[in-house]
């Protein structure tokens, strides 16, 4: 998010795409009704689903899974068309748009009527809608990035921000929620397969920085991979580990993989679970270390598999990091129960078996402050170097003293700071940034520019020369240059470098434009591209997909080879996956929760009557949704208005049966959750962003019949 | 209140007010009107029509079942001091009148229809009970009871069945009250049994079923509202008049006539009360020899 | 800082426990609005109410416990939890109404996040799969079975041969400590939740 | 004398179900006993909304006109409460309320219904204030702590208001004012003056 969840109050228009926060976020409904309420700000909710979000909208957009781009892109289309756009936001701080306004012309009205299934008169008024009411915050879930082109419609979302000048202002902003309470606190720390944390990359520097952090040799670190090769190649994602396993796409890795650990990590959200449960079956050791024994668990019929019983998060500490960049600190609240170990323990135990204690605590004397400690030392893209556990700490048991309108404290130990110190947090004192790119404060009361990232100059294909930096005049107040600047040199790795650029009020990574052209991309602006089972075999050839990518993440990955028109004669039906209100992710805690279970106790399958009624299923009857790779689940049937005539929803939050069998008797004795069912990942289809790889959920196929 | 009555006014003023703020109207053409409807359908369900007759009825019905108990006491009592009890002059001759079958079914019947009947004025007159606890086992016994019973009934149905339809001078003996206001002894129009032990057969097995069915879905507790409105007001009208059979049947067998509480004890009725007393099944007697 | 207003209560004898029957006047705390209302009403108009405080701390019903702050589970909104303790108990959940981003609300997730410490299906003690039934092991036998055996497959197929798949639910620290695992264990092969 | 009442701003309520569980929570409450419980209307269809609902604690509260042992009473504030110690589960409450409030957890001897539960505004009953016998029979006694209802609290989108009946009359009538719509739905039924 680059502002944050309470800055939607100050939106005037709230623009949702691929979310449904009533279910997945319900509090933050809080400040968006209140926008909606006080500000008059229209609710547009665009979806292929009428959510329990989309019943407090405005407008609702009914469109056609995977085709956001197309409609995003007919957005920007039409609101330049009518001279809408914010000349001087891109005159001064964005690049590329001409590159940009010459693709998005192709997404006439009519055009992405044809290709989305949205009426052209509802683009226009949803157009005029986001042109009329500034500042307009644009808001996304797992709806827009669960695609193969998931990378292209999240950029197309910020373009549109940058189009309307919605950047960096107060009620703006591009806002993703994102899902796991610390998901934004894990992904600042990339636990990820292509980065070391705070997104430094795999590359040699940023190897060095981070054994210099560590306080380790970079040889012994690289003596410690297979070779050097595999210390700078990406490694399996969570997404498709499991090919490592089975191998069914070849994989680009010396070994196949041989034991996993699932450290509070469910496997029932991975797409093409049938295939997942192969692997299990297959591999030598499975480690499970959760509170709740999870599907993975009952799922694993082998003698391969252990179960350590982690503690819940409310008996140990830690800092969390909030979707709005916010940390809290979490604190303990009780000893932990039974015989649970925290997490901590549990590594410390694992790392002293390893052998590599000495190196691996060698500044680390506390746990957790140490390592807070050790994070902020070494995080200086994001800077999280302000982020010390007293200063965490220290916001935490003030909260009460933020304004809920600013989130900065007024008076009180954290006197002018913003709550929770919104990274980038550059130094000790610096209070936070709370929206991201905003030139209206100075950098060291939390404005940022735009960052340099990509150098001051560029020459697009058509010989067209372009500035990377900021237009003169614009920078932040108190800035030594009123204008454009590239980035500190040396700023990643030397905090003093990040010091001296802030006492000259400049921010140390540059003021640079906002790309609408990303050369680095396989699109370098977004374009629609048919998902890969696409409904609309007859538009294929006009927005064919990718060609396949042989080494993705230590895969192969298909892409072109996996697009099959005639798909679709024999899987008619669309499939998405989403939340429930009640659940959480794989639901190994809230399906153990007897309220909870006891309010959503079963696993379903939304059906539009006119599908229902042609397959001669009734509310509540049983039936088989099968998938084109083979998956198949047997669910209960509810009737509903919320999804069209082509689509089925599944929430994925259940596990407990697989493909028409229930695994109850695998859990350990007595843990057997209150709410059992088809994890729907069963049926997801193949599909990965071309470069995430995150999982395209959200625009398969699948067909159905009566059990 | 007035606060009440301007939230209502704003909700009147709803399309004047909305027409500044086009922008704010929910998706979809639905007016609060509507909303309000539709949240009254599903939640009151139908209250409005029946909740406030509900209230009066269950709050003024337990008095009839006072009524009741309370006259028939004194109808006994009338009944004892000016007519007496019947006793009729015994020969000693014996016919066998009720089987084992019919007396065990009956005795079953008997204990659970007592237990039933006292506790389930026990619920209805819980506050003089003081009600809690105590109330409440009564109320597991009368469901316990109600289980018991309806085996028994059944089978007291099939037992008895054969004799219980009506006939033409169960008419009469109705007429005539059974004779039982008079002191002289004279034949009464009746068969095997007379017409108001029919009465109370019927009511008793038959009523009994309903009565467990109604029961059954008060236990339950599952069904709509306004169904469980429907079967509690039936259940307590036919528990009226199983209770005033009840006691009447109570009074006749083991006060008002000398001998029928014997007879179903030992399955052998006096030959001369059967002859005054059931004077067509005495005749068929007679006949087989 | 809701719109609260407690006005003093009776005295009452201390130590003797009062009863709220309604034949009993009661006269304590009168006027008192949901802090939702107050919140919201504060919201909506700009006021600040401020709660007048009651003469006598009211009696609690869980003496000696003390308020820990901590953040709900359950997704990325960040919500505030009173959680209160007592002797060691977590015994109530209560409303963090002050909080600045959730301001006390919950979803029924969050309403619920007590019930990760109340519930019964929690793992007890470490587990594994034998003949396949679970069975009960020590924490030493599960720590020295699991580490050989990863450094056995190390040894035998090399760093990569394991993934590690880490979790969007602990802390940073955490997470922290799991992506310098595997770097110090020497491969990339680790993920989250994030990439799906 | 302050009023207490129960306001669901229909336009607010998403459907979150806090409500509910923050009760079943926070009273310990049994699985099946809804003191508290989401409704909604048109789902999946434009028009769409929700409504919590509990004991409203009504004026003239029919459940107290009927209950058999008059084990309902009502407090000078409005709380309407039961006494478990006299109730003896007869069920005529539940035919009387408007609402569907009144909920009876079974258990007895043959699965009989057990004493009626209903919401208590979170002010706990009749036995002694903060006792165990408190606890266990009718829940966490708030109002006594002066705090506000759990439900109310921990409502999501503050679309739950609880309290004095000036206050979140006020409240709601400033919201009404400003969006242009709303309905108190349930007032006109629970609160004749």
């Amino acid at each position: 998010m680059t502002n944050s969840m309470n800055d939607i109050r100050h939106s005037r228009c709230i623009f949702m795409i691929g979310s449904n926060a009533a279910e997945a976020h319900p509090v933050s409904l809080q400040h968006i009704l209140y926008a909606k309420e006080v500000n008059g700000a229209p609710l547009i909710v665009v979806d292929p689903r009428f959510t329990k979000l989309a019943a407090k909208a405005t407008e609702y957009v009914r469109i056609r899974p995977g085709t956001d781009t197309a409609f995003l892109m007919g957005l920007i289309n039409y609101i330049i068309e009518n001279d809408w756009h914010d000349k001087e936001f891109i005159r001064t701080r964005v690049a590329g748009f001409e590159e940009m306004r010459k693709v998005a012309a192709h997404y006439t009205p009519e055009v992405v009527e044809e290709i989305t299934g949205v009426p052209k008169d509802q683009l226009a008024r949803v157009a005029k809608l986001l042109a009329t009411h500034r500042p307009g915050t644009v808001i996304w879930c797992m709806g827009i990035t669960q695609h193969h082109i998931g990378s292209s419609n999240t950029r197309a979302c910020c373009i549109l921000q940058l189009v309307l000048g919605n950047m960096g202002v107060s009620g703006g902003g591009t806002n993703i929620f994102r899902g796991h309470d610390n998901v934004q606190g894990a992904t600042d720390v990339c636990v990820l397969s292509h980065s070391l944390p705070a997104y430094y990359g795999l590359k040699e520097g940023s190897w060095k920085h981070w054994c210099k952090v560590w306080g380790v040799d970079f040889e012994w670190i690289k003596g410690r991979f297979h070779s050097k090769e595999y210390v700078h190649k990406k490694g399996f994602t969570l997404a498709r580990w499991y090919e490592g396993v089975i191998q069914e796409d070849k994989i680009t890795q010396y070994t196949p993989i041989r034991a996993v650990v699932f450290w509070g990590c469910a496997s029932n959200s991975q797409s093409q679970y049938h295939k997942l449960k192969k692997a299990l079956d297959k591999l030598d050791l499975v480690v499970i270390i959760d509170p709740f024994p999870t599907t993975t668990a009952a799922m694993c019929e082998k003698d391969n598999v252990y179960l350590l019983p982690s503690t819940s998060q409310y008996e140990t500490e830690g800092s969390v990091t909030s979707s709005s960049r916010q940390a809290q600190w979490r604190y303990k609240v009780v000893d932990p129960l039974y015989e649970s170990k925290t997490d901590y323990e549990i590594m410390e135990e694992f790392v002293k078996r390893f052998g590599f204690a000495d190196k691996f605590y060698k500044n680390i004397k506390k746990v957790p402050e140490d390592v807070t400690r050790e994070i902020a030392r070494g995080a200086l893209t994001i800077g999280l170097c302000g982020w010390l556990p007293e200063r965490i700490k220290k916001h935490t048991d003030n909260w009460h003293t933020f304004d809920v309108d600013t989130l900065q404290a007024k008076g009180g130990p954290c006197d002018g700071e913003y709550y929770g110190l919104p990274w980038p947090c550059w130094t000790e004192t610096h209070p936070g940034t709370p929206i991201l790119y905003d030139i209206s404060k100075p950098v060291t009361k939390g404005g940022l520019p735009f960052r340099a990232r990509f150098g001051t100059e560029y020459t697009y294909p058509d010989g067209r020369k372009e500035s990377l930096l900021a237009a003169p005049g614009v920078a932040n107040p108190g800035s030594e240059v009123m204008g454009g600047y590239p980035e500190f040199p040396g700023w990643k790795t030397d905090i003093n470098v990040i010091r001296e650029a802030l006492k000259r009020g400049m921010a140390p990574f540059g003021n640079g434009r906002a790309r609408c052209y990303c050369w680095n991309f396989p699109d370098p602006v977004p374009v629609h591209r048919e998902p890969l089972h696409s409904p609309r075999p007859d538009l294929i050839k006009k927005y064919p997909t990718y060609p396949d990518k042989p080494d993705h993440y230590r895969v192969y990955t298909r892409f072109a080879s996996e697009q099959k028109p005639e798909l679709v004669k024999e899987f008619p039906l669309i499939l998405i996956t989403g939340r429930m209100v009640e659940h959480m992710g794989g639901g190994a805690e809230t399906r153990s929760n007897k309220y909870l279970a006891e309010l959503a106790p079963e696993m379903y399958a939304e059906v539009n009557v006119k599908v229902a009624n042609d397959h001669g299923i009734r509310e509540g009857d049983y039936m088989w949704i099968e998938s084109p790779e083979g998956g198949r689940i047997k669910v209960k049937a509810k009737i509903t208005d919320r999804v069209d005539e082509r689509t089925i929803f599944l929430p994925f939050h259940f596990g407990g049966y697989f493909m028409g069998k229930s695994f109850a008797g695998n859990y350990p004795e007595e843990l057997v959750p209150y709410a059992l069912g088809e994890p729907a990942n069963i049926v997801t289809n193949y599909g990965y962003d071309i470069i995430t790889q995150i999982q395209g959920t959200k625009e398969g196929l699948c067909r159905i019949k009566k059990a | 209140m007035k606060k009440a009555l301007a939230l209502g006014l704003t909700t009147v003023l709803w399309p004047v007010l909305a027409a500044g703020a086009d922008i704010l109207r929910p998706y979809g053409p639905v007016s609060p009107v509507e909303v309000f409807r539709k949240l009254n359908g599903l939640l009151l369900d139908a209250w409005p029509d029946e909740g406030r007759a509900f209230m009066e009825f269950i709050t003024s019905f337990n008095v009839y079942y006072l009524y009741l108990a309370l006259g028939l006491l004194g109808v006994f009592l009338l009944h004892y001091f000016v007519f007496g009890p019947r006793k009729i002059v015994h020969r000693g001759e014996k016919v066998p009148y009720y089987g084992f079958f019919t007396r065990f079914v009956h005795w079953g019947a008997a204990v659970s229809m007592t237990l039933l009947v006292l506790s389930g004025l026990a619920v209805l007159f819980a506050k003089a009970l003081g009600g809690g606890s105590l109330v409440m086992g009564l109320r597991s016994v009368h469901v316990g009871a109600a289980f018991i019973f309806v085996i028994f009934a059944v089978f007291l149905f099939l037992a008895l069945v054969k004799d219980m339809f009506p006939a033409p001078y169960d008419l009469k003996w109705f007429l005539v009250l059974g004779g039982y206001l008079s002191r002289r002894t004279r034949p009464v129009p009746a068969g095997k049994f007379n017409a108001g032990q029919k009465l109370w057969f019927w009511v008793g097995t038959a009523g009994g079923l309903v009565m467990f069915y109604t029961g059954y879905k008060l236990y339950q507790f599952t069904a709509p509202v306004s169904y469980l409105r429907e079967v509690l007001k039936i259940h307590l009208y036919l528990g009226l008049a199983v209770l005033g059979l009840f006691l009447i049947h109570l009074y006749m067998s083991v006060i008002a006539v000398k001998g029928a509480l014997q007879s179903m004890l030992t399955g052998y009725k006096d030959i001369e009360e059967v002859a005054v007393m059931h004077p067509k099944f005495y005749e068929k007697l007679r006949l087989k020899g | 800082m809701g719109a609260k207003k407690v006005f003093s209560r009776p005295a009452k004898a201390a130590g003797k426990p009062i009863t709220l029957n309604p034949k009993l006047a009661r006269r304590a705390f009168l006027k008192i609005a949901a802090a939702t209302a107050g919140l919201t009403g504060l919201a909506l108009s700009g006021k600040i109410v401020r709660r007048t405080e009651a003469k006598e701390a009211p009696k609690t019903p869980y003496p000696g416990s003390k308020i820990v702050r901590t953040i709900c589970t359950h997704c990325a909104v960040g919500c505030g939890i009173y959680a209160e303790v007592q002797n060691g108990v977590w015994v109530r959940q209560e409303i963090a109404q002050d909080h600045p981003i959730s301001r006390g609300g919950h979803c029924c997730k969050g309403a619920g996040a007590i019930d990760m410490i109340r519930t019964e299906k929690r793992l007890k003690y470490p587990l594994k799969r034998e003949g396949g039934r679970w069975k009960k092991i020590s924490w030493e036998q599960a720590f020295s079975e699991i580490c050989g055996k990863l450094l056995e497959i190390r040894e035998k197929y090399g760093p990569d041969a394991v993934h590690w798949n880490g979790s969007a639910k602990v802390s940073t620290e955490m997470a922290y400590l799991q992506r310098k695992l595997a770097a110090f264990w020497g491969t990339n092969n680790i993920d989250h939740q994030a990439r799906i | 004398m302050a009023r207490m009442k129960f306001l669901c701003d229909i336009e607010r309520c998403i459907a979150c179900n806090g409500c509910v569980v923050a009760c079943k929570e926070g009273h310990q409450l049994p699985v099946g006993v809804n003191r508290r419980r989401v409704v909604i209307i048109n789902e999946g269809k434009p028009g769409e909304r929700s409504i919590s609902i509990a004991c409203m604690h009504c004026s003239d509260a029919p459940c107290i006109a009927v209950c058999p042992v008059g084990a309902i009473y009502q407090r000078e504030d409005g709380i309407v409460l039961v006494n478990k110690d006299i109730c003896i589960g007869c069920g005529y409450c539940f035919m009387a309320c408007p609402f569907g409030a009144p909920q009876f957890p079974r258990g007895n001897a043959f699965g009989a219904r057990g004493a009626m539960d209903k919401c208590t505004f979170c002010a706990g009953g009749p036995a002694p204030t903060f006792s165990e016998k408190e606890r266990r029979l009718y829940g966490q006694n708030r109002i006594a702590e002066g705090k506000v209802p759990l439900c109310a609290g921990m409502c999501s989108t503050k679309a739950l208001l609880a309290g004095d009946s000036a206050v979140i009359a006020d409240i709601f009538r400033e919201r009404v004012a400003r969006r242009g719509s709303g309905i108190a739905w349930g007032w006109s039924k629970a609160y004749k003056e």
